[in-house]
């Protein structure tokens, strides 16, 4: 394992130093915890605060999402571990207008149980807090079988649009509704060329032959549902666009959003690349696609692949608040 | 029936066993998890014996508290609210009893509300389940314990991380339910039932 | 080699086609070329163009900062290729709004004769062209021994300062003398953990034990200037600002700008760490930092490490040019 | 003296020899550079084939320019500006002169004023600098071309990527001055000279 670091155990408190320390005007440390929250006056303008976070090792995910127009603060847990109740207890109360907080929550049983825990202490605190919880990858059966779909890169539409609604003025209850709104019209699919390295652990969750790729792999390197040799980007593309076109029960004539996100060592150009041929089915689909972005959004650690998120724009507002832009470091 | 003396001796007991067998406890995480629950709990119970160091909790309801503030501020992931929920519920009750049988009945309720886990779903339940009824019925021994850890080597996940892997959990003892295991034949022998 | 592409000769157009594909809104692609310019009306507010460009494998450079406030036009070149000056010429036209086009060339012989000849070429329509020649890396002996030092990451930074002077009117005079003052004052130093592949060739361009690491590595995977045995981010840190510190002449009280790049494959926790390492280091000189960034920006395809670049703020106008918000995929 | 017929038949025997030899250009940019040199010049001259092929220019100028254009559009790197060079200052002055020591003379300024490379600096300059001196002499064999490319071999290179490499670049032929050798080889075979 080569990785820039000191010592693994104090490898997320030092991030959030580096973090803040290089955007001091748009981010703070909540004190005591390893949360981040932007630099706003939030009594000035008090809007909805937008709480998410989760494990450490997808960056920019979630604290580089903080910032006007997106998230109000992010929750960083230690790497692949959802943060603790306490942490996003302190992160709620600081994002705390007034107007009450809404939490994104990745579906993983760490995360549902620990967020639901502080959204139990801030209930103490008569802060009206609400929650989401995003399961957008469709590798994984439903819930009968395991623990429900997992959250992965879809997750940031989630953030984008929120975000935008509450900096326009939403109310907790519009933005609870949108919410249970928007979710369900997100899909993701992975695909894995090699495997994470945890700082702590020093060896990669899981080994790929050097021909070898697994669709479907976790963002924390959860196993995906097949095995084969890599092909070229347009065969990886029909086997996501055609898994995704299923689940969205595509037709044509119907507005999409689309997202190819960079597990973490795989360059932008292959990235554009890919997206290019994503591009391609999608228009022999004859849908529409009104939005599109490529780059590093939910990365897992040092892992090579992508995932591609296409989302269904039921409502024409949707496109206009995925475009908004925003002061963050990562979208 | 809990005192401070036995209560402490028991979670000194499981502090010490869990330390020891950290990296067994990860090994059972890595085939069907993502491989951190001993470091979890190490980190867990190691805050829990500095704080109980720290506090010096002179009743058993503070000594609980303690414990569950702990671990659910320094495990994080899924087992940290889960262990955090059962000593939470238990120190509720004990304002009302001592008695072993109904605190961790409520602790395991507390699980089960927390994580909307059933028996059968190869989890620390599953070890929790079996002994609470054992302590009601007065049977509770070291066989019993490691039968009912065993007992999850050949279910199914369909709750947690391992309900990822499907079938490939069957044939692996559930992580959790050797950490559960541990937390329970250390309270025999802390003398908790005697 | 594990790569997410279809034929590698066609890489670079497919890498185009989806860029500009996926911001439809913020690029086009110049006909008949693979050059990338902003989608805006250049008659309505007419301002300098400035046009950059390279190889390709160092995305989001360059077309990532073209947009609004930053790069007018950028030309993609083949993998780790100058482009060819006809391409360049087509962006130095389509750039050209009347005010004349000024040429961001990093110091490599092909870039520079390609760029120069597309030069004169515009020479002969009478577009007033005029240029730098970024030459940042000082892992590179001066030009007694060398073709010059190269021109890495911190061309960012003259993309930066430039595009924003240009926004606000400045003309190709006063950008011209502004680069040749910025130019000198930016300062980078690399270090690698891994070697790049390039798709045809298909196997990385120099290999490092699995402990072992390469200082001074150039973006073409340039060999550097010492490998040893891998150590903590701080004595990382500590070996690159020590470089730099001296080529600085650095002295307490100093305004300093700081970018932590990337290299492609290292994760941005990593390299949060280690700017922490840097802003310790850095303070410990009592310097000034008044603008940090942390990202990839300059990549080398798969290549593991990172590069530092501290400029200095011998103007105090440059912080603000810096921080002016751009709308470009990249920075 | 450049005729139309010996020029195509240069061009045609140079872009066979360069395609032939392009694996073995690019293995010589490896330790020094950055191993693309055979691909670069193998792209270029495929191009000036295809072009001759379709545009079959009528005068040597018209040649030579096409070749040069093809060599600036499609080669890119360090080499594309340089061959480009040289062809297009050959083109230029080839409305005057068609005698070969005067045209690679303008060629080899055209190189030099483009890369600002002087003699043993191991480049291709290396190679063409001899070459123009040998021809105005009329000494030109197969011999001294061979002699030229060999001599880049001791030098160190402070032009171009070789650079980089230091004292390192000493012991390997330079790219640039191999495939200028096959330039002029293939010009003595084409009987430009005779
Ligand atoms: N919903 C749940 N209900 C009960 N126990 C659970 C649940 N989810 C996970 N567990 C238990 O948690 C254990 C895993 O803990 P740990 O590895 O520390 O957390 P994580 O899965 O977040 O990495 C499992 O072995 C299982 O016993
Ligand atoms: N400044 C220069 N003057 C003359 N020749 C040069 C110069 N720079 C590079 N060369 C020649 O170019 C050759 C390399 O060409 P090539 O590999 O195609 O380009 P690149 O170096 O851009 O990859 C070198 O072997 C050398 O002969
Ligand atoms: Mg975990
Ligand atoms: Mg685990
Ligand atoms: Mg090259
Ligand atoms: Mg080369």
């Amino acid at each position: 394992m080569k990785k820039i670091m000191n010592d693994p155990s104090q490898i997320v408190t030092e991030m959030v130093q580096g973090l803040v320390r290089s955007y001091p005007d748009q981010l703070k440390q909540i004190p005591g915890t390893e949360a981040v929250m932007k630099i706003a006056d939030l009594k000035h303008r008090p809007q909805v605060g937008i709480v998410s976070g989760g494990g450490s090792g997808h960056e920019p995910t979630h604290a580089g999402f903080v910032g006007d127009g997106m998230l109000t603060a992010a929750v960083c847990g230690q790497v692949f571990t959802s943060p603790t109740p306490d942490q996003i207890y302190e992160a709620i109360k600081a994002a705390d207008a007034g107007r009450g907080v809404f939490l994104v929550i990745k579906n993983y049983s760490g995360d549902v149980m620990n967020f639901e825990m502080a959204k139990d202490m801030a209930a103490m605190d008569d802060i009206d807090v609400r929650s989401i919880v995003v399961d957008d990858d469709i590798a994984v059966e439903n819930s009968t079988y395991t623990q429900g779909r997992r959250g992965v890169a879809g997750t940031i539409f989630v953030h984008k649009i929120l975000g935008a609604y509450a900096r326009q003025g939403a109310g907790i209850e519009a933005i609870e509704e949108l919410a249970h709104q928007i979710t369900p019209n997100i899909k993701t699919i992975g695909v894995a060329l090699s495997g994470a390295t945890v700082p702590e652990v020093g060896k990669p969750g899981f080994e790929l032959a050097p021909d070898e790729i697994e669709y479907g792999v976790g963002i924390h390197g959860e196993p995906g549902y097949r095995r084969e040799k890599l092909q070229d980007s347009k065969h990886l593309a029909t086997e996501l666009v055609g898994k995704l076109k299923e689940a969205h029960h595509m037709t044509a004539g119907e507005h999409f959003a689309v997202m190819v996100n960079g597990l973490g060592a795989t360059p932008l150009m292959e990235q554009y690349v890919f997206m290019n041929d994503v591009l391609d089915l999608l228009a022999a689909e004859n849908v529409e696609v009104d939005f599109t972005k490529v780059g590093n959004y939910m990365t897992s650690l040092d892992m090579a692949g992508v995932s591609l998120t296409i989302m269904k724009l039921i409502e024409p507002g949707w496109v206009a608040k995925l475009d908004e832009p925003v002061t963050t470091i990562g979208w | 029936m809990l005192t401070v003396e036995n209560t402490l001796k028991w979670l000194e007991l499981f502090d010490a066993k869990i330390q020891a067998e950290k990296d067994y406890l990860s090994e059972l995480d890595t085939p069907i998890g993502d491989g951190d629950h001993g470091n979890n709990m190490s980190r867990g119970l190691l805050a829990v014996h500095d704080a109980l160091t720290k506090q010096q909790p002179t009743d058993v309801q503070g000594i609980l508290k303690t414990t569950a503030m702990m671990l659910i501020s320094k495990v994080g992931g899924a087992s940290g609210p889960l262990y955090g929920t059962a000593f939470l519920e238990m120190a509720k009750l004990s304002s009302t009893t001592l008695e072993v049988g109904p605190l961790l009945a409520a602790g395991l309720e507390g699980i089960q509300k927390r994580g909307h886990a059933q028996v059968g779903e190869k989890t620390l339940i599953d070890v929790w389940a079996p002994v609470v009824k054992a302590v009601e019925d007065g049977t509770l021994d070291v066989a019993a314990i490691e039968a009912a850890v065993e007992s999850t080597k050949d279910m199914q996940a369909t709750k947690g991380r391992a309900s990822y892997v499907g079938e490939r959990s069957i044939g692996h003892v559930d992580p959790g339910a050797a950490s559960s295991g541990y937390l329970f034949t250390t309270m025999l022998m802390a003398g908790v039932l005697s």
